[in-house]
């Protein structure tokens, strides 16, 4: 199959999706809405009459029976893909997820893997309000048992879902809401990505920039403004979220000696956190200043479109935060 | 259409009229108003329901509980929520109810006991025991309405609220809008058995389907129910049917189902419908019609103008409302 | 006793009264051993329910998938998990089942398509709907046994997943232990219906009560529900009514039921009863008993030499199995 | 009411419920088993039979409705206080938590406060395995909106609750398992505590040891043997897990330079890396060693005794962490 050079994050999503169930017979999608309507973000559209309502299948409004149910197939022997429409919805399956999932392949003397792939949406942007923008990757990171994966470029969308199905343990994928309409190329001489390193998306000496996901696109373009001031500022895309990928994260801060962690989660508690005491205690004596996080403000994410943008991690805040680092007054 | 026990007086029939209509020009204007992008977020019409809001609101006092779900335009509307503070809402405007934090899918108002907007499909069933609880511990005999949708009945909240409702005997009335798909889901698709009155009898509650296009019919049934919980008969369950002759949101090609279905339902809308019987016995007169219609659209217009002329809440309020400094009386 | 359509020959009847016994044997030494403090964390005996997880498994097949709870010894020993490694795994040793990490709640044994001991309650019903599911969608014919208490019928998981399962036609055999009491609160204290087989029919699928203290008469429900189950017919429901003789756990004053009703319950007791019939229809005589009994002690002391002789698993070895390299096959 | 000199941390929590119900008809209990049970840890043993079975209300398994309930009450005007029985089934309440709860409030435009009081416990320490050892605590101290607490000593666990109540937001209070038993003395000079400020329990120069809950005794233990070593070490107990006493946590750690966080939380995404983290955004020239954490082990807690001391953090570890802060090598 020729990919299109120049294609969208959800078609990128889409093509992985597509070729994952015509290669394997074990592979299928289910959750609300997938089939018939399309997918809420419209990531499966016109999948279910290319490939049947078997391997793309609705489900009822029952988060927690679907995820559950996608769990005890991948027990069966069937390597499911669950769409959860948001992480938002994901709390109704968590127990499924937290007890179920994660815990099995230990609890059972590693007697049974859980070779299930769950992707949802994440993340704000959108005027959805304090229900629908909740940016919860970073729960999902804590718990032992799980891989967490944050495609941010229509690359990793593309070929992330692969290589998470291959795992034999649970994985979770998300995709943040405003990528979808990303547009961008696939190098043709790609053809799979690996789900275990970060990466540096921009080179840069003066001070690193952790991010993932919905952020990596403002980070970027925060690093723009830095190099025109010239900061040159390193661009890490965590891309994993469990397990991180130390070694990439500590040789960066160890070469910049600084760092600011750009996380859409609420500061208190946020994955921005783990990421800043993990490099205090591996990299302490390289930082030459206090490592800095940029986060959602401290509050459920409002409707009105100002309000919402100022609760949300912005360029400007990157910049602001890099730039006190590298030129303390 | 039927009529028993119901004051058929002529104020109170155009009164209903009114209220029906105030629903639809309402959001027809709401439809073009998000084409302008006055408008954003999720917005859910209830074109085609508006008898079920309008008929259940006759059966309550000023002192009884609304919980209502992201479709609530016209619950608010018919529970007697200002207009214009609605749009202003919808404006992101700090005249509106919430003070632009909730949009579309969070209508709050303190003052007429209407307890939100809730975006989580089932996340209101059991806020509505609560209140129920809540006002049978105090004392009161005031009931609490409870919408929801019959994509609803599919999540676990439905069957453990029913349960503590029946078991507890609480004074709840539930409200199911079922429109026959929840996104584009089916209900024969989504539940094994389909019939939801039947379903929720089950839990030992009585239970009946009304016509929800039908707003008689709705009003008559909702009186019944409200009389028996407040007699002390515990929770009552209304299943009332209906059809939204609208995309499920603004981005929906609603590709699952056909057009002459749309088309069947609309035949029977409850306007249209209701302003032909009372034409055809001679209630109601095309003048008044037109009057109607003339205030209506007046309404609109300056609820529209309040929500043109109203301001921004001030950035620097972001985090107000977080945490409370006392319980609001 | 009812026994329709049963094999009533002589060495199956020996067969069920040896499981009957070795359940009965086996927890009354695991009682003491926990006083002696061998066995530690929660545990949860199966007295007075024997005849339910035996009835049951006579039914199934070695490729059939089991869904078993945190009282869940008597299914385990049923389905033929051996019981030295049972006993291996309440002592935390390496030798038992899960290699000491799982315990009395969490049982698995991979060889037997045992799927473990659940502690969440509820938390393994969407999970046989998977396996379910699993095994339909590759074209087998097993049967997955879910077994849960009469308290996960108050949890929204239940809702759930007997939804998707008779949505679905899925092969489920539903196994509702109701023993009357969900640690101390009394069915009709927790349910505003308390007829369970009665709510299981409502989601369209076929649905019984059976009286669970009768073995043959939960073969006899088994196998025409397997027979159905396997034919196509999707899920099925088996209500059984007992009665737990014993503590919920280890700690528990039972101040929630007067003495008398379990002196009640006791005299209708699976084993004496059992034994009173075969005795009566001089089916079984007294020395057959009298060597089943040896046999079954023996088998026992054997468990405990077993998990005696055990070695604790190497600490050093504690993140084992929280991932896996690959899928166990 | 006089209080005993000398008493378990049980009573103490006991003492502050009865209290609460005689002080305020407003307030009343309901959980799962608190009424005939009485209650899972025995905390509310007796208490139905003292106050009435409308106060201290016995709740079907159904923790979404049952919590949801809570939110629904306290909406109506009660002051309702709901327990959990561990935050392992918290998950399944979680969606009424974060998406009700804690948004609510600001969602409302501060129309609506939400004044309930959420009781669970929490922790591992009693070979209960992956399903019920969880510390999650660290996971609602991430959501704005609420306020987490963490009685640690029979004072807290005495007097918290009344300050809880008083509170106009939701309010979590997290009791750790292996402190039920705790003894202390109660000293009748005081009858209140603040739910603000966090307590250096140990006065040190040489390092802070951060911690809360069930960890606080075993911070002790590895401050005494710290002490024989020369070493002084400071102990804060958090009490209040958010919103974080920062004033206090840089106070301390300014003055020692040193900083070791003790946390069962599994260490990536804890508690501890936003203690870390924080704390280094505000004393980062104050540092003199990185900060250090001593948390669980990343496995779901195993049964086996040795296993699950072996993942949870231990004097030993505290005291090699300090150590090593103190006397690097
Ligand atoms: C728990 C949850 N799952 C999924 C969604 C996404 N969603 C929003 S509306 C909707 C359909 C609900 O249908 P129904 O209850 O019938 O109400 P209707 O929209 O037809 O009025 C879905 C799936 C959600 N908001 N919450
Ligand atoms: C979700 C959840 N809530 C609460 C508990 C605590 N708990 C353990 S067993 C039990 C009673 C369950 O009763 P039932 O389902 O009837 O099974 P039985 O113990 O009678 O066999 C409870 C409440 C739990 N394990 N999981
Ligand atoms: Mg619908
Ligand atoms: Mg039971």
């Amino acid at each position: 199959m020729n990919a299109p050079a120049t294609l969208t994050y959800r078609e990128a999503l889409k093509l992985a999706i597509r070729a994952a169930i015509e290669r394997d017979p074990r592979v299928f999608l289910m959750g609300e809405d997938v089939a018939r309507y399309g997918g809420c973000y419209a990531v499966t559209k016109g999948l279910a009459a290319e490939l049947g309502e078997e391997r793309i299948r609705d489900t009822p409004l029952s988060e927690s029976a679907f995820v559950g149910a996608g769990i005890g197939a991948a027990l069966a022997g069937m390597r499911p893909i669950v769409e959860i429409m948001t992480v938002n919805f994901s709390l109704l399956a968590l127990d499924q997820i937290v007890n179920t999932a994660a815990t099995l392949p230990h609890m059972s003397g590693g007697q049974f893997a859980v070779p299930i792939v769950i992707r949802m949406a994440t993340g704000a942007g959108r005027q959805l309000a304090a229900q629908h923008s909740h940016s919860l990757e970073g729960w999902y990171a804590h718990v032992p048992g799980l891989r967490v994966l944050a495609p941010a470029t229509i690359e990793d969308a593309r070929y992330m879902l692969a290589a998470a199905l291959a795992d034999p343990n649970p994985v979770l994928i998300f995709e943040h809401v405003m990528l979808y309409n990303a547009n961008g190329e696939l190098d043709p001489a790609v053809t799979a990505v690996d789900i275990e390193k970060a990466k540096i998306r921009r080179a840069g000496r003066d001070v690193t920039l952790v991010t993932y996901g919905g952020s990596l696109p403002k980070t970027l373009a925060a690093a723009e403004t830095l190099a025109a001031e010239g900061i040159e500022a390193e661009v890490l895309d965590l891309r994993v979220l469990r397990p991180l990928d130390w070694d990439t994260l500590a040789a960066s801060v160890a070469r910049t000696h600084r760092c600011v962690v750009v996380d859409e989660g609420w500061k208190t508690g946020s994955l921005a956190a783990e990421i800043s005491a993990g490099l205090v205690e591996r990299v302490f004596f390289e930082l030459d200043q206090p490592i800095a996080r940029v986060c959602s403000a401290e509050v459920p994410i409002p409707y009105a479109a100002h309000m919402e943008q100022a609760a949300l991690p912005q360029p400007e805040a990157i910049v602001a935060a890099a730039r006190a680092l590298v030129r303390p007054a | 259409m039927s009529h028993a026990k119901l004051r058929l007086d002529h104020a109170h029939l155009l009164h209903l009229m009114r209220e029906l209509l105030r629903i639809r020009v309402f959001e027809t204007k709401c439809a073009e108003l998000y084409q302008r992008e006055k408008i954003r977020g999720f917005l859910h019409l209830y074109d085609g329901e508006e008898a079920i809001a309008v008929g259940i609101m006759q059966a309550l006092r000023p002192d009884d509980a609304v919980v209502a779900t992201y479709r609530e335009h016209g619950q608010a509307l018919a529970r007697g929520v200002p207009m214009d503070r609605i749009m202003a809402e919808l404006y992101g405007r700090q005249e509106g109810l919430c003070r632009g934090r909730g949009g579309s899918m969070h209508l709050f108002d303190r003052e007429r006991r209407f307890l939100g907007g809730n975006a989580i499909v089932g996340g209101g069933l059991p806020l509505a025991v609560g209140t129920a609880l809540g006002d049978s511990m105090q004392g009161r005999d005031a009931v609490t309405a409870c919408f929801f949708g019959e994509g609803a009945v599919d999540e676990g909240e439905f069957h453990e609220s029913l349960n503590l409702a029946a078991l507890w005997q609480l004074p709840v009335l539930f409200v199911c809008e079922n429109n026959f798909y929840s996104m584009g889901m089916a209900l024969d698709r989504a539940e094994s058995n389909p019939d939801i009155a039947a379903k929720a009898a089950s839990y030992g509650m009585p239970s009946e389907a009304v016509d929800g296009m039908d707003v008689l019919a709705v009003e008559v049934a909702a009186r019944r129910a409200v009389e028996a919980i407040r007699g002390g008969g515990g929770p009552y369950f209304l299943e009332c049917r209906g059809y939204r002759f609208r995309a499920h949101s603004m981005f929906d090609a609603q590709l699952y189902r056909p057009r002459e279905e749309i088309e069947t339902w609309k035949e029977k809308g409850p306007i249209a419908r209701f302003r032909h019987w009372l034409e055809d016995s001679h209630l109601v007169f095309e003048d008044e019609f037109t009057r109607l219609e003339a205030e209506v659209t007046d309404e609109v217009a300056a609820a529209i103008a309040y929500a043109e002329a109203g301001t921004p809440e001030a950035v620097d309020d972001l985090t107000r409302f977080v945490t409370l400094d006392e319980v609001p009386q």
